[in-house]
């Protein structure tokens, strides 16, 4: 029982890391019509902007996680003025866009590779190394800060994106970009907030994720995958959709390592995945999608 | 009085197609001005060309004093939201809504000025007061809402803000005669103060009498307004 | 001619002094006399910068043997020509002349040739890298042209083409050293491997759109690549499995070695070629042409079953893919994990798209140009990567569909600029502008149109409201000479959207209508309004012709 | 198979849709003959396209029945009712860029077996007037153009019923006529059933036989035209208010 219990923590732990990414994927998509696959350069640049601001600026691990979550802006908006900006008019836009990011995401990756080497680098623990027991179960403080910070940042976009004006801007942008422009959205200005709430919790996710496992140049990987299978199980473009998704995958993620061994988490996760979209093609929120039938 | 549009030698089309042919106009402060003429003779494109949402377009716009027109080819809708800053309140033809929005989030989204955001909450209540049915659904999604309901929508959605310049596109096309009746009176409401509004239409009978003046428009130019008794005796 | 501006305005005969005229003057000054010859100056100065005059000439043409314009050699059995030639006679020295209209396959038959022969002339000294990335080249080349059939024929956004091929040489492999396969058996087996996940991932294809099935089939990719590295069955530690049956005998020199690699990589490219021509070309390649994504309601409504074809092509392609893996698993004598990784979909898809997706030519000069920077210039170490993306960001951001695509997106860019500076220039009232008059065989034409905007000009100076109350009072008999200019204009005018007067009722219902100008097609109706006399319709039809006149 | 639907040529019973929670069409019956021209107007949002591309199957009606040929077809798609003959065209077609004239010719001749020779693409090409190069590519064709080469593809396979969707839009007058002629031709000599959507009513006076009213998802009147303009519902919808 107990064991369970720790599996689902991890689970959950993990979940509301790539459900940080899931969401942002999701967001971009359905805001810019943007699939974003350079998640994974600007996660493995916003690790490396945390690493550097520890190492040359202040070691304090807060601000440490502040700098991850400022360089992962500066990485979206990056990505957002090299591919989206000039990609957004050109027809094709969805797969140019892909491959764009594609494109930034293989560049990226050598760019920092040259930069810093192979070697992976370790965050510090943002969280101390405090415990707390309830009901027989051990919680670091490090599960506990994660859950709660990737809890924080989506609660802070969600709000943000309910009731602030360029929340309503991206919105409306969302369900129709030419009426959007009728009514003085302009889509430039509103792609880079866009990309720049998503690089900050893609940001988030670097910080939190590299200061458990490791950062290295390709680090962003496979958050990546698993992050995009994530927002697709979820339905794209559907922030509730991707959280619940994060939930479900992460249960299932802590159940099969249990029951069946840590190397079929993404076989068992793959194939509900399809599942899901095979009984839904749009999934589990698809309905919403709607808005964006380009 | 001051000219809040002023047009001069507008050219525009799509590609190859030219649809407004060396079009001058001059809209004053105050001023309500209809615009009539059949289907495809270039209603809409004058609307679309103000708004930049033309493909090429050669002359001179002005809004209040301001030069917006652009003599070059542009991507469609790149620049518009930055026209549209400058004082624009374009109700589109169609269904140019935002799905998803409530009636609500929907008139709060054409509020594009600081101020009018600002005091968004006050000029819902005004738009309410003259669209009665929106009232009660407040809180529907628009997406939800009949054929007319959405058009009043829209344009309440145009009358958010502080805009020097109102356009509304047939705003009675594909209503039942009797609910367009009601969105062109609303359309009408509207205080103008130091602004000025464009309306087309098709069916001339709507707005006669009720606005300043009438231009007619046919084949990309307009008519009727040149005061001449030669083109009024060939009016009828 | 400023003598004649400065001329005093004469005075004319009121026409209107018969009916009484408006304070009974029996003279009204005349309009202003306009010299024709100004007009006619004005006309014809063009006020508009122009352009060179004069089309190119795109095609190359060449001379005849003989006079005969036509070509009879042809593919034995089929009726298709060598080469799509057409004949045409020359038009200004009236000789006949050959325009080939398709010189792809001439292209295609040199740079193969050049392929063949590559092993004889290459030097000694890069021989054999050049060779060994010449075979990888010729895998990977029919992997994507494959590739190429499910994203361009088939619209399958299909991300797991590698994972296809690597499953299929994992496989095979597996199978090889375990039940001692020969090398020609793999890819036989590899193509019912193929045939097995092209069932299984086409399965989801049918209902997913897009993006959707992209990144499922990018997950599937992933889910396999896990699926091998961790399984013990396939070598986990070694970083790939080998010890294939090849059909590369180890006792042969090095050399030998390689040259046969070659041949052999080339002639499966030979062989990707032939099926991505027979299904892209013919009967399915041509109904799924007919039904572009999102766009299949023409299809459909021609009766094509599209989602049928589609799920063809690509299951034929998978097939191939499945054979393309068992090759390369002989080729390699097993396969790396890499085939499976994220980089290399990276790879593949820049190799798809440097070229311009969905053409043979476009998938293997952008794997020619991805192989070259990966396999050949080593040296440059992760640079090349950076190049590589590079290229991959200036064909995303510039070109529409690859290098392919440029010379049709410059010709439709300066077609666009074109039609665009042509509908700007200010209007020539019916006259043609200097481009067009290239287009138009009879130049009478053109002369006949400059003359008439001339004389239409003129005719705009005389149209005054007393002319138009002049008609209103006397339709018909004499007029002044103004009257009677615009009025011998107007009957000189074209059949074709004349006006007549319809008689609905005798000396009570008159409508005007309009003349269809061809034979058999009756007139339609252009006004409802009705007027009651003939002399009121013939009037009207007056005006009607006078506001076509000031319109024009 | 009992009787009430044996005697059913194309029908449909009872139709109803709902697109996101709004009614667009409520209980709709249709009926038509072979040879009859059946003209369907009303007001923009009426409900008319609907309408038309449930019948043509690319639509699924929430409630009711399409009937053709004594068969209940509701679940056919559109290609397999444009193999069993019943023939569809858009307001405006999107006609496929890549392929020329002759190339769409040839793939909509081998859309399905049996595959129809050239003579018969010709033939149906000759049947609606369709005269351009047919080494043409797609994207050069005019409108008009473009609506032929889809009725040419259509009539090839000898359609028993053609379902228009506002043919003459955006035609010039002389256009109107050849389609007018076309029309007539198609159904009172090859008999074959033609049913046509328009929200203008004089397009009709001509050529119909009878003509459906529609108004906000409801038929409101039915028969010939000089009735059906008279009927005081009609002048209601479509003139004032």
């Amino acid at each position: 029982m107990n064991d369970i219990i720790f599996l689902i923590i991890n689970g959950i732990t993990v979940a509301s890391i790539y459900g940080l990414i899931a969401v942002a994927v999701s967001i971009t998509w359905s805001a810019l019509g943007l699939l974003n696959l350079s998640y994974g350069f600007i996660f493995s640049f916003a690790g490396y902007g945390a690493w550097l601001a520890e190492r040359h600026i202040y070691g304090e691990p807060i601000f440490v996680m502040f700098m991850g979550i400022a360089a992962g802006i500066i990485g979206g908006i990056m990505v957002c003025l090299i591919v989206f900006i000039p990609v957004h008019d050109k027809p094709n836009f969805t797969i140019r866009g892909m491959i764009g990011t594609l494109a930034v995401s293989l560049i990226g990756g050598q760019i920092l590779l040259q930069n810093f080497g192979p070697k992976a680098k370790l965050l510090p623990e943002f969280f101390g190394y405090g415990k707390i027991k309830i009901l027989d179960v051990t919680l670091t403080a490090d599960k506990i800060g994660i859950i709660c910070s990737s809890i924080l940042m989506l609660t802070i976009v969600v709000k943000w994106m309910k009731s602030s004006r360029r929340g309503l801007e991206i919105r409306a942008m969302m369900m129709n970009p030419h009426a959007a422009s009728i009514v003085g959205i302009g889509v430039r200005k509103t792609g880079i907030y866009v990309m720049a709430v998503t690089g900050a919790m893609t940001g988030l996710s670097a910080a939190l994720l590299s200061q458990t496992y490791y950062l290295s140049p390709f680090s962003g990987l496979t958050p990546m995958i698993k992050g995009v299978s994530i927002a697709l199980m979820g339905g794209l473009g559907s922030v509730r959709g991707a959280v619940i998704a994060a939930i479900i995958l992460g249960f299932n993620e802590a159940l099969t390592t249990k029951f069946l061994g840590g190397r079929y988490v993404l076989m068992t996760q793959f194939a509900l995945i399809i599942i899901v979209l095979i009984i839904r093609p749009r999934g589990i929120a698809g309905i919403l999608d709607k808005a964006r039938e380009a | 009085m001051s000219n809040i549009l002023e047009i001069k030698g507008l050219s525009a089309g799509y590609g190859p197609l030219r649809v407004i042919h060396d079009l001058d106009l001059i809209i004053q402060s105050g001023e309500r001005v209809g615009i009539v003429g059949l289907n495809g003779h270039g209603k809409t494109t004058l609307f679309y060309a103000i708004a930049g949402l033309t493909h090429w377009q050669r002359g001179s716009i002005k809004i209040s004093g301001k030069e917006i027109g652009r003599t070059r080819s542009q991507g469609p809708g790149r620049y518009t939201h930055i026209v549209v800053k400058e004082g624009l309140a374009i109700m589109p033809q169609g269904d140019e809504i935002f799905h998803g929005l409530t009636v609500e989030e929907h008139l709060d989204s054409g509020a594009f000025t600081s101020e009018s955001w600002k005091n968004r909450k006050q000029k819902r209540e005004e738009i309410l007061e003259i669209f009665e049915p929106l009232k009660k659904l407040i809180h529907t999604p628009v997406g939800r809402l009949s054929g007319g309901e959405r058009r009043m929508v829209s344009i309440g959605r145009g009358m958010m803000s502080e805009a020097k310049l109102y356009m509304a596109d047939e705003p009675t096309l594909g209503l039942a005669p009797k609910i367009g009746k009601g969105v062109l009176e609303a359309l009408l409401k509207i205080d103008l103060k130091d602004s000025a509004m464009i309306i087309a239409e098709q069916n001339v009978a709507l707005l006669e009498g009720k606005v300043d003046r009438i231009i007619g428009m046919h084949a990309g130019k307009l008519k009727g307004e040149a005061s001449s008794s030669l083109s009024m005796g060939l009016k009828n | 001619m400023s003598d004649i501006k400065t001329k005093k305005r004469k005075t004319w005969k009121n026409p209107l002094a018969v009916w009484g005229a408006k304070g009974g003057n029996h003279e009204v000054p005349t309009p202003e006399w306009k010299n024709p010859h100004q007009i006619w100056r004005d006309t014809k100065a063009f006020k508009v910068p122009t352009t060179k005059i004069g089309r190119f000439h795109y095609e190359y043409k060449s001379s005849n043997h003989g006079e005969k314009i036509w070509n009879r050699l042809r593919w034995w059995p089929t009726r298709r020509t060598i080469l799509w030639t057409q004949g045409v006679y020359n038009r200004k020295s009236l000789k006949p002349e050959k325009i080939r209209k398709d010189k792809r396959p001439i292209f295609w038959f040199l740079s193969l040739l050049a392929l063949a022969i590559m092993p004889f002339i290459l030097p000694d000294g890069y021989k054999n890298s050049l060779l060994t990335a010449g075979g990888i080249f010729g895998i990977y080349a029919s992997i994507n042209l494959c590739w190429t059939l499910v994203i361009g024929t088939a619209g399958i956004f299909s991300l797991a083409t590698y994972a296809i091929v690597g499953m299929s040489a994992f496989l095979t492999t597996w199978l090889s050293i375990n039940l001692g396969l020969p090398w020609w058996m793999l890819p036989m087996i590899g193509m019912f491997v193929g045939l097995a996940f092209g069932v299984i991932i086409a399965l989801p294809a049918l209902r997913l759109d897009g993006f959707y099935y992209g990144l499922l089939t990018l997950g599937l990719n992933e889910l396999c690549r896990v699926f091998i590295t961790t399984s013990h069955a396939f070598g986990a530690a070694s970083g790939g499995l080998y010890g294939a049956d090849t059909f590369v005998n180890d006792n042969w020199e090095p050399m030998t070695q390689t040259i046969v690699q070659y041949y052999s990589g080339f002639a499966l490219l030979i062989a990707a070629l032939f099926l991505f021509r027979f299904v892209d070309g013919k009967r399915i390649g041509r109904i799924l042409k007919l039904a572009p994504e999102k766009k299949e309601a023409f299809a459909e409504a021609s009766g094509v079953n599209y989602k049928r074809a589609r799920v063809t092509v690509f299951l034929i392609s998978s097939i191939a893919l499945g054979f393309i893996g068992g090759f390369y698993a002989a080729y390699y004598r097993g396969s790396a994990f890499d085939i499976f990784s994220f980089h290399t979909v990276i790879m593949g898809l820049a190799m798809i798209t440097i070229g311009g997706i969905g053409r043979a030519d476009g998938a293997v000069a952008g794997t020619l140009i991805i192989v070259v920077l990966d396999r050949v210039l080593v040296e440059l170490g992760p640079y090349r990567y950076i190049i590589i993306g590079l290229i991959m960001m200036f064909t995303i951001l510039f070109l529409k569909n690859g290098l392919f695509g440029i010379r049709k997106q410059f010709r439709d860019w300066r077609d666009k600029k074109k039609g665009e500076a042509r509908s700007s220039r200010l209007e020539r009232g019916g006259e043609m502008l200097p481009e067009q008059a290239t287009e138009i065989d009879n130049k009478d034409e053109i002369y006949r149109k400059r003359y008439d905007k001339m004389q239409r000009e003129f005719l705009k100076t005389l149209i005054c409201d007393e002319i138009i109350e002049e008609h209103k009072q006397k339709p018909l008999g004499q007029h002044s000479e103004a009257l009677e200019r615009v009025c011998y204009y107007f009957r000189r005018g074209a059949m074709n959207d004349k006006y007549v007067v319809k008689c609905e009722v005798p000396f009570k219902k008159y409508k005007i209508m309009a003349l269809s100008g061809v034979r058999g097609r009756s007139p339609r109706l252009v006004e409802d309004k009705i007027y009651d006399t003939v002399e009121a319709a013939y009037h009207g039809l007056f005006l009607r012709r006078i506001q076509d006149l000031m319109e024009a | 198979m009992n009787k009430e639907l044996a005697k059913n040529f194309f029908s449909c019973k009872n139709i109803s849709i709902d697109l996101g929670g709004r009614e667009i069409l409520r209980n709709i019956n249709i009926d038509i003959k072979p040879g009859e021209v059946l003209g369907i107007i009303g007001p923009n949002g009426a409900g008319k396209t609907s309408l038309i591309e449930i019948l043509s199957g690319r639509y699924k009606q929430k409630t009711g029945d399409v009937i053709y040929k004594d068969q209940v077809i509701n679940d056919k798609p559109l290609y397999e009712r444009a193999r069993m003959g019943i023939g569809r065209t858009y307001q405006t077609p999107v006609v496929p860029e890549e392929l020329t004239v002759g190339e769409t010719l040839k793939a909509a001749r081998q859309s399905t077996k049996p595959y129809l020779p050239v003579t018969d693409a010709e033939y149906a090409a000759d049947l609606v007037k369709f005269k351009v190069s047919w080494d043409m590519a797609n994207t050069k064709l005019e409108t008009f153009n473009r609506r032929k080469l889809l009725m040419t593809s259509v009539l090839m396979r000898e359609p028993d019923i053609i379902l228009m969707d506002e043919p003459a839009s955006g035609l010039i007058n002389a256009e109107i006529d050849e389609i007018d002629n076309t029309l007539r031709m198609l159904s009172k000599e090859m008999n074959i059933a033609v049913l046509i959507v328009e929200h203008r009513i004089e397009l009709l006076e001509t050529i119909a036989d009878r003509v459906v009213v529609m108004d906000a998802g409801e038929i409101i009147a039915e028969g010939n035209l000089e009735d059906i303009i008279n009927n005081p519902k009609v002048k209601e919808a479509y003139f004032e208010g």
